[in-house]
């Protein structure tokens, strides 16, 4: 690699020196394309953050792309229902491969303020993983703006050769859930969401019958 | 695959209906919502609303909390606009328990519903002439007035979007004069962006020809079907609950009903455009006329309130139509029952009736004249 | 090279530039773009749901007869484009050639319009 | 203006003979007592209440279901208002017995059709058959889904989560499935 005195100097002189993969991550950071999928109250913050004071477009993510097949950022924005839950697995299997997901709201996060509900899925990320997690219910516009600066962060920390969506043994298929007589059948996908060890292990088998 | 002949016997070709679901994650149904359509061709032939994606049990969690425990999820069930959820919420309980609300509070919630009224009539037209397919701009005019309500609603209230502002007999914080100032100002400059809006789009030809004769609401397929708020009065329904109810101090304040004549979309539109001129007219007198004093009621005890038995419903003029909050108390601090009567849900009944024979285009645009919202069309 | 070939220089340069363009941006992804079909994800979209129903239906025929219309007066503007570029320098016979073409195809809108092609059954 | 409950009673024995009215008072303060109809008589005493033309009760604006667990039985509750007169609320009451298999109450949807979403959401959450209604599905919850969840005794499936100071009833959640507490519960736990 050339070391970094050279490289500043060089740009001094209007000469840049990149990495492809800087220049690949640079791309893909710079127009991410969210998915439009709003669900509640944190969607009406999201379009407040698309519109003209909080302005989305600064950071390349204003173009709302109503299929899941042009869009490579999933933001969960609202409670996710458990009638909603296979939908939501469901598009996020259908989005091409480098996909990110964003959980906003304290709803995505753990099912906030509606948890301890009989329909309120206690989180999304029980079914798929995600990258950034925004507090709050429903957080600020400028909270979004941050959530989508630090995917950028994350994104540009990437490496092309350790890529999980280069990587043949990777899991890119999150089953989705079935509504079932009392509550989705399996309660989480045992892949993704890990409880804490000391804590009952809600994924086995002892869970799913009427307790 | 083609089982019946080509020609039928009314000599034209056979054609087959296609059914698709306008699903929970579509970019014009204002959220979770999904329509079972079977088309024509363009034409739609039936349609079933499906809800129900959204349905966080609001009802069962106010259940097991204190009275004013519920007071903020009230603000997450028509999320456009929480003072007024709120306002429908206290009022039901000041009903059932008898509290006597002080002059100024009642002044300070008639500014906080109608400045609501105004930043939900904005953007539900913002919405609406998107679906027209005006892609973003008009949204962004609107949402810009809607910043600057919502900057004096977190001056209030301490946020934006979910105020829980109201309080049992009163509200919880009192107006400085500043406030009042920044809400002079924001009533001030509001006509000047209602002219421009209307310049722009209510004579523009193509809402003209995409938003007239679509969608007509019949007057007593209205009243039959519960339909309540602008998409009633459109149709010709000369009913608006503060004008019924004289809820709060509407009995002192002067401002029309506007009553539209055909009940299509047109006329929902230009009703939400009229009504948000009648808000002004109630505002400027508002803001004009607020006297000092208390802003909540005293007998009121925060800790430990609690209802005498019994049941009672209370109801306001929001502003997608009736919100009504259906309250049963046995005496304890908890409710026994918290039933909310929620617009928009009970709106959806006659979206059917309103869609047949239309093209799936001017579904959307009816069903964005409704203007509902999720939060509340489940609970 | 006389001059004469060169004009042409350009039109060659332009057509590989044309044919490039398109071309490029679907041969890097179709080498670069990780490609992981999975049931699900090659299912077919229907706003999050399983898609029920059967597509292949034997839907109207208007569709086709508003194709063909856009198409006609699509191929139309493809032929005045380069005399739309140039048409200054050009004589009056040329104009009226033109015309005439135009005018021909608006004979044939009259008669889609009469015809009720441009509304919708 | 409306009459009374009382005057609403006479008219309503008189024009519908046999029905079985009773008057359930609601607080002092709200003052809107309930007419409390035997389900066979319902619907003519919905007819009644909306063609009278002293009432012309046209507008149904709210349907409720409530789960009375003690006394065995739920309540069924609509408010009605008339639009041509301006006046109301007029409360119905019909009441049936809280076992899914008899908890049978006329649909008012004939009389009114605002009523058809919100019985069938009474249907969804409480488990009330509306006999007469013209679509009686689930409306809320997803189709496949067994238990009428806002009833009184509705058991919510274990899928709570871990919380770091589980209180009261998630704590007797937890304890309930089996679960191990986690040390920090077990302190709160002690203290109390």
């Amino acid at each position: 690699m050339i070391d970094a005195g050279l490289k500043s100097e060089l740009q001094k002189h209007g000469v840049f020196v990149i990495s492809t993969e800087w220049l690949y991550n640079w791309g893909r950071k710079s127009s991410i394309w969210p998915l439009q999928f709003g669900l509640a109250c944190c969607a009406i913050e999201m379009i407040a953050a698309a519109a003209a004071r909080y302005d989305l477009a600064r950071f390349g993510a204003e173009v709302f792309r109503a299929t899941p097949r042009q869009a490579d950022l999933m933001i969960v924005a609202g409670t996710v229902t458990k009638k909603m839950a296979p939908q939501v697995v469901r598009l996020f299997n259908q989005m091409p491969e480098p996909k990110y997901v964003i959980a906003m709201g304290a709803c995505a996060i753990s099912g906030g303020p509606f948890k301890d509900g009989y329909n309120v899925l206690k989180g999304v990320d029980r079914y798929i993983p995600v990258d950034v997690h925004i507090p709050g219910c429903p957080p600020r516009p400028e909270a979004l703006l941050h959530a989508i600066i630090t995917l950028q962060e994350k994104i540009t920390g990437q490496h092309i050769d350790r890529a999980r969506w280069y990587d043949a043994k990777a899991t890119t298929e999150f089953p989705i859930p079935v509504c079932g007589e009392h509550d989705l059948l399996p309660p989480a996908n045992p892949e993704v969401w890990q409880p804490p060890k000391d804590y009952r292990d809600v994924t086995n088998e002892e869970s799913t019958k009427k307790p | 695959m083609i089982a019946e002949p080509l020609i039928n016997s009314a000599g034209t070709i056979t054609t087959q209906t296609l059914e698709i679901s306008i699903g929970p994650q579509h970019p014009s149904t204002h959220g979770v919502f999904r329509m079972d359509v079977v088309l024509d061709g363009e034409i739609v032939r039936a349609l079933k609303p499906v809800v129900g994606y959204l349905h966080r049990n609001h009802e069962q969690l106010a259940e097991k909390m204190a009275w004013l425990g519920s007071m903020p999820y009230t603000d997450r069930l028509d999320y456009f606009n929480s003072m007024s959820n709120n306002w429908a919420y206290a009022l039901a309980v000041e009903k059932l328990a008898g509290i006597k609300v002080p002059a100024r509070a009642e002044y300070i919630r008639v500014i906080m519903a109608e400045l609501s009224r105004l930043q939900n009539h904005a953007s539900a037209i913002g919405f609406l002439l998107q679906d027209c397919g005006a892609w973003g701009t008009p949204l962004l005019y609107a949402f810009k007035e809607r910043e600057k309500i919502l900057d004096f609603f977190e001056t209030v209230s301490g946020s934006r979007m979910m105020c829980n502002y109201f309080r049992f007999g009163g509200v919880r914080v009192d107006l400085a004069e500043a406030m009042l100032a920044m809400a002079r100002k924001i009533v001030a400059e509001f006509p000047k962006f209602l002219d421009e809006f209307e310049k722009l789009m209510t004579t523009n030809e193509v809402v003209l020809a995409r938003c007239q004769r679509v969608g007509i609401l019949p007057k007593e397929l209205a009243i039959a079907g519960s339909i309540s708020g602008p998409v009633a009065r459109a149709s010709g329904v000369e009913y608006d609950i503060r004008k019924v109810d004289k809820y709060g101090i509407y009995d002192r304040l002067e401002f029309g009903v506007p009553v539209g004549e055909v009940g299509d979309v047109y006329d929902r539109y230009y009703i939400r455009v009229l009504e948000m001129r009648e808000a002004v007219k109630i505002l400027q007198q508002v803001l004009r006329d607020i006297p000092a004093g208390p802003v909540q009621a005293v007998e009121v005890k925060l800790r430990g309130f609690k209802l005498p038995a019994g049941d009672g419903y209370g109801r306001i003029e929001g502003p997608k139509g009736e919100l009504g909050f259906y309250l049963v108390s046995e005496g304890g601090p908890k409710p026994y029952r918290y039933h909310i009567r929620p617009p928009s849900f009970i709106n959806l009944t006659v979206l059917e009736d309103m869609c047949l024979g239309h093209k799936v285009a001017d579904a959307i645009i009816i069903l964005g004249s409704i203007d509902i919202v999720l939060g509340e069309v489940d609970r | 090279m006389d001059s004469y070939s060169t004009q042409y220089l350009f039109v060659v340069v332009f057509l590989g530039v044309a044919v490039a363009f398109p071309l490029a941006p679907l041969i890097l992804s179709r080498l670069l773009a990780p490609h992981k079909p999975t049931p699900i994800k090659t299912d077919t979209y229907e706003c999050g749901l399983t898609a029920k129903g059967d597509p292949w239906v034997q839907f109207r025929v208007g569709y086709y007869i508003y194709a063909l219309v856009y198409v006609i007066f699509a191929a139309e503007t493809v032929f005045l484009y380069p005399w739309a570029v140039a048409f200054a320098g050009l004589s009056l016979g040329s104009f009226i050639a033109v015309m005439v073409f135009v005018l021909l195809l608006v004979e044939g809108l009259v008669y889609a319009w009469a015809k009720g092609a441009l509304e919708w059954k | 203006m409306i009459p009374t409950s009382e005057q609403l009673c006479e008219a309503i024995r008189v024009a519908v003979p046999g029905a079985v009215i009773e008057i359930v008072p609601s607080t002092p303060a709200a003052a809107q007592p309930a007419l409390l109809v035997d389900c066979e008589h319902a619907v003519a005493v919905a007819r009644y209440l909306k063609d009278e033309p002293t009432c012309r009760l046209d507008f149904c604006s709210c349907v409720t279901g409530v789960d009375y667990l003690a006394k065995s039985f739920i309540e069924v509750v609509y408010h009605l208002y008339s639009v041509a007169l301006k006046h109301g609320p007029v409360v119905l009451k019909v009441r049936a017995p809280r076992e899914l298999d008899q908890c049978r109450v006329p649909s008012l949807t004939p009389v009114w059709r605002g009523c058809e979403f919100q019985e069938r959401e009474a249907y969804d959450l409480y488990g009330v058959k509306f006999a007469g209604h013209p679509d009686l599905r689930r409306i809320l919850m997803w189709n496949e889904f067994a238990d009428h969840p806002m009833r009184k005794d509705y058991v919510p499936p274990a899928d709570y989560e871990w919380e770091p100071t589980p209180h009261d009833e998630v704590l007797k959640r937890t304890k309930a499935a089996g679960g191990i507490m986690p040390p920090s519960a077990a302190a709160t736990e002690v203290k109390k």
